[in-house]
């Protein structure tokens, strides 16, 4: 299979993410979204790792998944944070400031 | 590596020659400054996990203080050494640079850093609660708003000490960011500044809905932007088949031509080219807050701890355009005629945006926000010039800018009433009559934002305009000058507010506060004045640092 | 000698310092010094004329430069005094009348508790005057020219509190501005001509410059005239003059400052000679306003605007001797200082009057006076016959040659130039007579005012009587003295040159003409005004006659021409200001502030939006990226 | 190196500021002193200066320079010539006495809360010193940045005294007249910010051209004018006619120039008399000023482009400005709009192009500095005697403060320009160097001499004349302060009046100099008439001569050099 094909699926990934993003009101989703394109941008690393044929992608994915996985905890603890003391997790709830 | 029509197999390249990996060099001295810092966050976590609760306050801020001026005298170090200009060089293996630029702006962050240091030890501010003075951080971050786990670690004299720490590691961060000499150097170290920044601003120990609110949509909004900048280092990755900053420019020069050809058929390589470089471009834009990226700033410049805001506002700033300017000189200088006229858009757009949106702002931090954002705007008029005088000017305008803006946040940490900071504009008025110094002092740091000359706000604007009527971007200047008399307008709105105001019965008042921001404040002004009267040494300074290794 | 010139101006210059910045300190002997110094530059006038006399008719101008006032590239300003025959004439006049005038203020003013301050204005009065006719340059003439047109204004408005006397004031000054105007642009033309402005350069030129330069000079000058001399159109404002003091119409209004014109045109008469229609300018103004003013004069029940009238009239005359140019310049003075002594007495006459009438104007109301004020009575009389030519008196001798003159014209226009003027001699004699008689003869119709107090005609004390007499004497004798042996002619002729007319007419054709309708004059108010009793209210008249009480209705022109519109124009501008101009930059501000408003709206908190904004932006900026290559 | 003459005199000034400032805020009598005292120990360093200048020296002297920005390009650099030297004299003079005028201005209303902190007295005195300093300093510059700087900076105390320390006469509520007064000091610093900032653009623009074309950038005056003689600098038409634009925009702003103008009445309505004096007087003298030495010397030809569209301009700010002036019915907005007028004449002077024009709009900047203090400043005794800035408030005051009148009707004359005072020479001299080479122009401008006579003589009407007012009954007349205060003014402008060459001989080469640098010659006289010395004219008389339209030119020949021997010693 053409891997260029895996590269329409990153972007096919990333848009979605990013599309979640915009849409969704949920901030887990939204932040699971966030999680989705950066899943997409591996996916990317490791597709033209593989079309230049040099290892520099796949490294790359590896950080970025440590980096993901400490944004996940700076996240989800802002999260549950907010959540604590609003009972919500809708992002649109969190628009006091404004204008 | 150049067998252009077979497609590589990983497995047999990674398995020809395992032990080829060299070990990586890394020349420690060079990185002294990010390592010490770095160092000294390790060291704060320790202190909060093993020293008892009352001492840490004092153990913090002193390994603060002494890491971060260690750090800038390395830095200075470095820079007496030459390392800022004959001996400039890439360090750690090609992901940091050491040069003009780099040490400059990291001196300027470490200063900064410093600086915002004393104003987050403030503890005379907030009136002493159960005999324990505090901070502006929040007893216990992790307790709900109002409850009794709150309560109760107000009552035990909590405070969060882990800020220290956490600045720490967002000017190790900082440190890295300009510096970074390939793409994932750039993310990472965005991601470590970024990250202790998101928890920094959840802090607040009042109106903490609203801080943790500011905290959310930073977060999210700097995730959602992290992505693109991914995805755009992913495409150049792509593209250039490196990610190393010269390796990029080195193919997009053409001086290597680096083409797969299954790539080329179906994309083209430009495409991939210049669609990475814009989002990578959009993630910088994103950390300056340039117009249309900048929505996030007003709210989370209100919502965060004031000190933090000062320091985001101020440091952020520094090392972002730092990275952008790298960026743009040293991996894209051959896409000039691409990029140009979209920085032209974005900067007249961003200072035009800031600008006129202020106009109607209530909310001290706000305006200040709007005001970052319309400032945004004239830095990036230099960045335009591409010429080594545009490197200059717009390190110039950074250093300048940073204090003056560190200042007048820690003036507003001043102003309070019953319920905390009164940052309403209207419970300023009348505030020259009752402190006129600090209202002097406001409008010093006010009448340097809207460039009146004798302040650095003036020298710093005309260096940056003057690069950009070199550089041919002579309409952006005229922009420029017309979006500063609209900025002029609040400014003075505020300046008016404050001297010629009946000031009002249940105003707020001004709190003494310690040597700490005192000297914050002092050091703002000094500046301030200094480079605005006799800029001429840190011209040389920020002309001498202007050229970037390569 | 040259040196007393200077003195000559600085005497009274001091005066007027003196006497306005010495405060209350010198009340009690402010007239004196102000009477004393004018008295002394009447008597350096003396010796300079007595110096003069003394040389040959070429030798005698005398030039003395002070400094250098002005210089600035190639303009050269400066301060010279030039004294010759026709400068003399007037410094004699000036001071001469001028102390008389001070003697009589000091019985006339000596129950005003700003007598110094009159004074002080007087003295200032003459030192400009002086300065005026002095000058050595038209710039320096100018000062002299505003100078007295300020003294005027404080004059007229001497007494401030009347709210008429201050408005009549201000009306002197800015109709006067308007003929200032005029000189300015006279001044400018003549610096672009010729780089110069001083007289003798100019004038000895004058014939060089082209017509055009040299007519578009004449009648910036002539325009000058109008407004000093109060000639049509700029007549309007001397009616209103006679609000001030008695004595500020008689040396101002009547015997010198009004006559500024004519020494303007007169001094300036190569210029008019080289420029032909400006000298028929000259004299159309010059005939107009000489009927204008004798129209105006009959209709006046106020006897200071009768008297007003006449004087314009009389300078009418006097304008219209100098547009003929050389065959009129000499006579036109001649009557200049003629009229000076009989105009003054007439002044200083009805200021008598009115002393005595408790300061009532209303001729209606004063008959049958001649019983009891027997001084006054003869001096104004013999003013009476002077002005309207009485054969033998000051009037007749100078009058008669300018009708004279005017015939000499030629042709078609010299008819009716002299036509005019005979016509104004027979109104003269008419309105004078109505005066005379009104006055003088008849009832007695005065009643007690408001208050009851009927008033006592009394004769006025000396020091107003004695320069009435004198004048008087001037006025009968001063014409005959001139005449005799053309020794004005003479004597004036190296300065202003003078040429005989070919008249059709022979000179005594013309006296006799003037003769008879002086009669006609004299018996027409007769019969209207000696022969039956006159109404203490006036009649309604005929359509001319209320036109003429109106001044001819000149300030309703006036007003619809140019208050109504100045006014409307001023307050449309002033709306324009404030909503236009201002409006542009306080709507800029507005629609920044606007369009702020609407833009804040976007930052509505919500994060997702703010994503969008981040999402849509970074689109665009690839798309302009993209763009860019393919363009 | 030799003492520093300019730069103390700058400093002065500037160290008098600090020096009043730091008085403690119970001692508000001191402050006022020391404050004085420093106005004029800087009035006696500008004498000092205007004895040193030597009028046939060098065109700029009592040079000082150093490097400051080298980066910018940038240097300290002093000069003198004579309009600056005029120009620090009117600045010197006129401070001493806005400072005894406004020596209560600042004083705590009664009844005013104490307040330790707030020092409103010493900061007004203080205030007044620091735009002294920079206007003091922006008249020396021969450095462009430098003079913008000061140019800019020099907004910021005059914009805290308008704002803060407005008329207390405003016949209003306090708060709107708060409003009033705030709206009136964001009006003047936006309006003078703006042009500013335009012209920041064209001091960039500049330093771009000179960048490009000289190798190093740089602002120093005589070098630009130096190598675009030498023609070393040939700036494009297009760019030049941009950058003098951007010159002149904030140039007339500060002026200000129709329709630029209306920041102006508010600001002196609302400001205190000595404020507004020093506005007028002195401030907006430094837009005028730049005119000259900057706009015209910078960029020749652009300036000859533009002046036909400036000369309108000015044209309509003279009738404009008295038009509105007699519709005004405040005392001292009616001054400010007269003011409008005179800068028309300024503005027109200078860009006549001619000897006569410029040199007149070099005195007439001196003139009506010292006509307008005058006048305003009695104004400002009248209106706080009455506490009221409408003229119908007035009327009758002559029979009350007789000596208030008359020094008021001086300085009204004075406006109005009357000969024998000072600003009737300047006036004269701007509308002959029009005249000379712009006729119409000239005409239609002296249309504003009788507006002049209007709104001077209505505004003295309706105040002081007719029957007295009730209100006005009690008015005390000049106090010896305030004499203090007026007389020497009035003195100088009868002095200048009669006696302006000393003047006119320190002004005269500079203006040859700007003359030269714009390449621009007088207009020769169509007959130019050698200068023989006094003579007497005389006419030849010819009897047979038949009426003066048939011998029309018959007299050219009537010069009698004979007669001079008899004449003239």
């Amino acid at each position: 299979m053409n891997p260029v094909n895996y590269l329409y699926l990153a972007a096919l990934l990333f848009t979605i993410g990013a599309a979640g993003v915009v849409i969704r009101r949920n901030a887990i989703v939204l932040f699971m979204c966030v999680e989705l394109m950066l899943n997409a941008c591996n996916l990317a690393f490791v597709t033209f790792s593989r079309l230049h044929g040099n290892l520099d992608g796949q490294i790359i994915a590896f950080f970025t998944m440590v980096v993901a996985a400490a944004e996940v905890v700076v996240g989800l603890a802002i999260i549950v944070t907010i959540f604590r003391s609003r009972h919500s997790a809708s992002v649109d709830d969190a628009s006091l400031m404004k204008l | 590596m150049t067998h252009a029509a077979t497609v590589h197999s990983l497995w047999t390249t990674a398995a020809a020659a395992p032990d080829k990996i060299p070990s990586p060099h890394v020349e420690y001295g060079q990185l002294s400054p990010t390592l010490i810092v770095l160092g000294a966050a390790i060291v704060g976590v320790l202190v909060e996990a093993f020293i008892p609760r009352r001492q840490r306050y004092v153990a913090q801020l002193f390994v603060s203080v002494v890491a971060l001026a260690a750090a800038f005298a390395a830095v200075i170090g470095l820079a007496a050494g030459g390392y800022g200009t004959s001996k400039a060089r890439v360090a750690a293996m090609g992901a940091i640079a050491v040069d003009g630029p780099a040490l400059f702006l990291q001196g300027t962050i470490l200063l900064v850093a410093l600086v915002a240091v004393f104003t987050f030890a403030e503890r005379r501010l907030d009136p002493v609660v159960h005999g324990n003075r505090v901070d502006s951080f929040a007893a216990q971050a992790a307790a709900v708003p109002g409850g009794d786990a709150e309560k109760a670690a107000v009552k035990a004299g909590f405070t969060t000490t882990e800020v220290f720490p956490l600045v720490l590691f967002a000017v190790g961060g900082m440190l890295v960011f300009p510096s970074a000499n390939d793409l994932l150097t750039l993310f990472v170290a965005l991601e470590v500044f970024s990250l202790p920044l998101y928890i920094l601003c959840a802090l607040a120990r009042r109106q903490r809905t609203l801080s943790q609110e500011a905290a959310v949509k930073y977060f999210l909004l700097g995730a959602f932007s992290s992505a693109f900048l991914l995805f755009g280092i992913a495409l150049l990755y792509g593209y250039a088949g490196t990610v190393s900053y010269s390796g990029i420019a080195d193919v997009v020069d053409g001086q290597v031509r680096n083409v797969t050809p299954a790539l080329a058929g179906t994309m083209g390589n430009d495409a991939l080219l210049l669609i990475g470089g814009a989002m990578v471009l959009m993630g910088l834009l994103f950390k300056i807050g340039a117009v249309p990226f900048h929505m996030w700033t007003p709210d989370v410049y209100q919502g965060a701890p004031t000190p933090v805001t000062g320091f985001m506002a101020a440091a952020t700033k520094v090392a972002a355009f730092g990275a952008l300017l790298r960026l743009l000189y040293v991996v894209l200088p051959g896409l000039r005629w691409d990029w140009r006229p979209v920085m032209w858009g974005v900067a007249i757009v961003t200072m035009l945006g800031g600008a006129i949106v202020a106009v109607t702002q209530t909310d001290v931090k706000r305006l200040l926000a709007y005001s970052s954002i319309a400032h945004a705007g004239f830095i990036l008029a230099g960045v335009i010039a591409t010429t080594p005088d545009g490197i200059s000017s717009v390190l110039f305008y950074l250093a300048a800018y940073s204090f003056v803006t560190l200042g007048a946040f820690a003036v507003v940490t001043l102003v309070r009433d019953a319920g905390g900071e009164a940052t309403h504009l209207s419970k300023w008025a009348g505030l020259g009559r009752r402190s006129p110094l600090v209202a002097a002092v406001f409008a010093v740091f006010l009448l340097a934002f809207a460039g009146i000359p004798l302040t650095s706000g003036f020298a710093g604007k005309f260096a940056v305009f003057k690069a950009a009527a070199d550089g041919g971007a002579g309409p952006l200047v005229v922009i420029g000058v017309i979006s500063s008399a609209i900025a002029a307008f609040f400014y003075i709105r505020v300046i008016v507010l404050m001297f010629f105001s009946e000031p009002r019965t249940d105003g707020p008042s001004v709190a003494v506060p310690s040597p700490l921001t005192s000297s914050a404040i002092a050091i703002g002004v000094a500046v301030t004045l200094v480079l605005g009267v006799a800029p001429q040494y840190f011209l040389d300074l920020a002309s001498q640092a202007g050229v970037f290794v390569r | 000698m040259e040196n007393l010139i200077g003195l000559l101006v600085a005497v009274p210059l001091l005066g007027a310092a003196l006497l306005l910045c010495g405060g209350r300190r010198l009340d009690g002997k402010g007239h004196y010094i102000g009477t004393v110094l004018a008295a002394a530059s009447f008597a350096i006038g003396a010796v300079l004329f007595a110096d003069m006399l003394g040389r040959g008719e070429h030798d005698r101008a005398l030039h003395s430069k002070v400094f250098s006032w002005i210089p600035v590239g190639g303009f050269r300003a400066d301060v010279a005094f030039q004294l010759d025959q026709l400068s003399m004439t007037f410094v004699l006049l000036i001071t001469g009348v001028g102390t008389l005038i001070h003697i009589y203020s000091i019985g006339y003013m000596e129950h005003d508790e700003r007598r110094r301050r009159f004074f002080g204005y007087l003295n200032l009065f003459l030192a400009a005057m002086l300065l005026l006719v002095l000058a050595d340059n038209y710039l320096l003439l100018y000062v002299g020219w505003e100078g007295v047109g300020l003294a005027s204004y404080l004059l007229i408005g001497f007494w401030q509190h009347k709210p008429s006397a201050a408005t009549a004031a201000k009306k002197a000054f800015i109709v006067n501005r308007v003929g200032d105007v005029g000189l300015s642009i006279a001044i400018m033309l003549m610096f672009t001509t010729f780089g110069t402005f001083a007289f003798a350069p100019v004038l000895s030129n004058a014939g060089d410059a082209g017509e055009g330069k040299v007519t578009a000079i004449g009648l910036m000058l002539l325009l000058a005239a109008c407004g000093k001399s109060a000639q049509v159109p700029l007549q309007s404002w001397l009616g209103d003059a006679m609000e001030g003091p008695t004595p500020v119409s008689a040396l101002i209004h009547a015997a010198t400052m009004v006559t500024a014109g004519v020494y303007l045109i007169t001094r300036s008469g190569a210029i008019f000679n080289a420029a032909p229609d400006a000298q028929a300018a000259v004299v159309a103004v010059g005939a107009v306003t000489l009927l204008f003013g004798a129209i105006v004069g009959c209709a006046k029940d106020d006897i200071k605007k009768a008297l007003a009238g006449s004087t314009m009239s009389q300078i009418g005359y006097m304008i219209l001797a100098a547009g003929l140019g050389p065959i009129g310049y000499v006579f036109a003075i001649m009557h200049l200082v003629t009229h000076g002594f009989f105009k003054a007495g007439l002044f200083l006459g009805a200021g008598s009057v009115m002393h005595a009438m408790n300061d009532e104007v209303d001729m209606r109301k004063y008959g049958g006076l001649r019983k009891y004020m027997p001084v006054t009575f003869v001096t104004f009389g013999l003013g009476y016959l002077a002005i309207i030519g009485f054969p033998g008196l000051s009037g007749f001798w100078s009058k008669d040659k300018i009708i004279e003159a005017a015939f000499a014209k030629g042709g078609t226009e010299g008819w009716i130039l002299g036509g005019a003027a005979l016509l104004g001699a027979a109104i003269t004699a008419y309105y004078m007579t109505r005066v005379m008689l009104l006055t003088f003869f008849g009832e007695k119709r005065w009643v007690p005012d408001e208050e009851g107090h009927e008033p006592h005609p009394h004769e006025s004390p000396s020091s107003m009587t004695i320069p009435m007499i004198v004048l008087a004497v001037g006025s009968v004798f001063a014409g005959g003295l001139f005449s005799l042996n053309d020794a004005f002619l003479k004597w004036l002729e190296p300065v202003t040159g003078h040429s005989h007319g070919d008249s059709p007419l022979s000179a005594a054709a013309v006296t006799g003409g003037t003769m008879v309708v002086l009669l006609i004059g004299v018996a027409l108010a007769w019969a209207q005004y000696g022969r039956r009793p006159v109404p203490r209210t006036a009649p309604r008249g005929s359509l001319l006659t209320r036109a003429a009480r109106r001044d001819l209705l000149q300030d309703d022109f006036n007003h619809v021409a140019l208050v109504k519109p100045g006014q409307y124009l001023t307050r449309g501008l002033v709306y324009v200001d404030h909503k236009l101009v201002d409006g542009v930059v306080n709507g800029t501000a507005a629609s920044v502030g606007g369009l702020s408003g609407r833009l804040r709206k976007l930052q509505n908190g919500y994060a997702r939006t703010y994503a969008v904004s981040m999402f849509g932006g970074t689109a665009v900026l690839i798309a302009a990226t993209l763009l860019m290559r393919a363009v | 190196m030799s003492f520093p003459l300019l730069t103390a005199t700058a400093l002065v000034p500037a160290l008098g500021a600090v020096a009043t400032a730091a008085v403690p805020a119970a001692q508000r009598a001191a402050a006022k002193w020391v404050a004085l005292g420093f106005s004029l120990v800087t009035l006696a360093l500008a004498a000092v200066v205007l004895v040193r200048f030597d009028p046939g020296g060098a065109h700029f002297q009592l040079t000082e320079s150093h490097p400051w920005i080298k980066d910018f390009g940038v240097r300290y650099e002093l000069g003198v010539d004579g309009i600056a030297v005029a120009l620090i004299a009117l600045t010197a003079v006129l401070i001493p006495f806005i400072i005894l005028a406004g020596w209560h201005d600042a004083d705590p209303l009664e009844g005013a809360r104490p307040n330790r902190r707030w020092r409103p007295t010493q900061g007004f005195f203080a205030l007044i010193l620091m735009v002294e300093a920079m206007v003091v300093i922006s008249f020396e510059a021969t450095d462009v940045f430098l003079f913008y700087i000061f140019f800019e900076a020099m907004l910021i105390p005059m914009y805290f005294l308008i704002g803060g320390f407005g008329d207390r006469a405003g016949g209003r509520s306090e708060e709107e007249t708060a409003t009033q007064r705030s709206y009136a000091a964001v009006k003047f610093l936006l309006y003078n910010l703006a042009g500013g900032l335009i012209m920041l653009a064209a001091v960039v623009g500049l330093y771009a051209v000179t960048a490009d074309q000289l190798g190093t950038g740089t602002f120093s005056l005589q070098e630009i004018v130096q190598a675009r003689t030498g023609g070393h600098l040939d700036m494009a038409t297009s760019t030049e006619r941009l950058l003098f634009l951007g010159f002149f925009f904030a140039f007339a702003v500060k002026a200000p120039l129709w329709p630029l103008h209306t920041w102006l009445p508010n600001a002196m309505g609302e400001s205190t008399a000595p404020v507004a004096v020093l506005i007028t007087a002195v401030v907006d003298k430094v837009g005028t000023f730049a005119m000259l030495r900057f706009c015209l010397q910078l960029f020749p030809e652009a300036s000859k482009w533009a002046t036909p569209a400036i000369l309108i301009l000015a044209l309509i700010s003279i009738i404009y400005g008295a038009l509105l002036a007699i519709g005004q019915r405040d005392i001292k907005r009616l001054i400010a709009y007269a003011s409008i007028s005179h800068f028309g004449f300024i503005i027109l002077g200078i860009f006549a192009m001619t000897t006569q024009g410029q040199g007149g709009a070099t005195l007439y900047m001196v003139n009506h500095g010292v006509s307008t203090a005058a006048l305003m400043l009695v104004a400002g005794f009248l209106i706080t005697r009455r506490g009221s800035r409408l003229i119908a408030d007035y009327g009758g005051v002559q029979k009350v403060a007789p000596v208030l009148a008359g020094t008021f009707l001086i300085g009204g004359l004075a406006t109005l320009s009357l000969p024998g005072l000072a600003p009737f020479i300047s006036e004269f001299l701007v509308l002959v160097g029009t005249f000379s080479r712009y006729p119409v122009f000239g005409v239609i401008a002296t249309v504003g001499i009788v507006l002049a006579a209007l709104y001077v003589l209505i505004l003295y009407q309706r105040t002081m004349t007719g029957p007295v007012k009730d209100e006005v009954r009690s008015m005390p007349d000049l106090r010896v302060r305030e004499l203090v205060v007026v007389a020497p003014l009035i003195a100088l402008l009868i002095f200048l009046g009669v006696y302006p060459k000393p003047l006119a001989d320190i002004v005269n080469p500079a203006v040859d100099h700007t003359m030269s640098v714009v390449d621009k010659k007088d207009p020769k006289p169509d007959h130019p008439v050698t200068d023989a010395g006094w003579f007497s004219y005389s006419p030849k008389s010819e009897g047979a001569s038949h009426g003066g339209a048939q011998h029309e030119g018959a007299h050219h020949n009537g010069a009698h050099h004979d007669g001079a021997s008899g004449g003239a010693k």
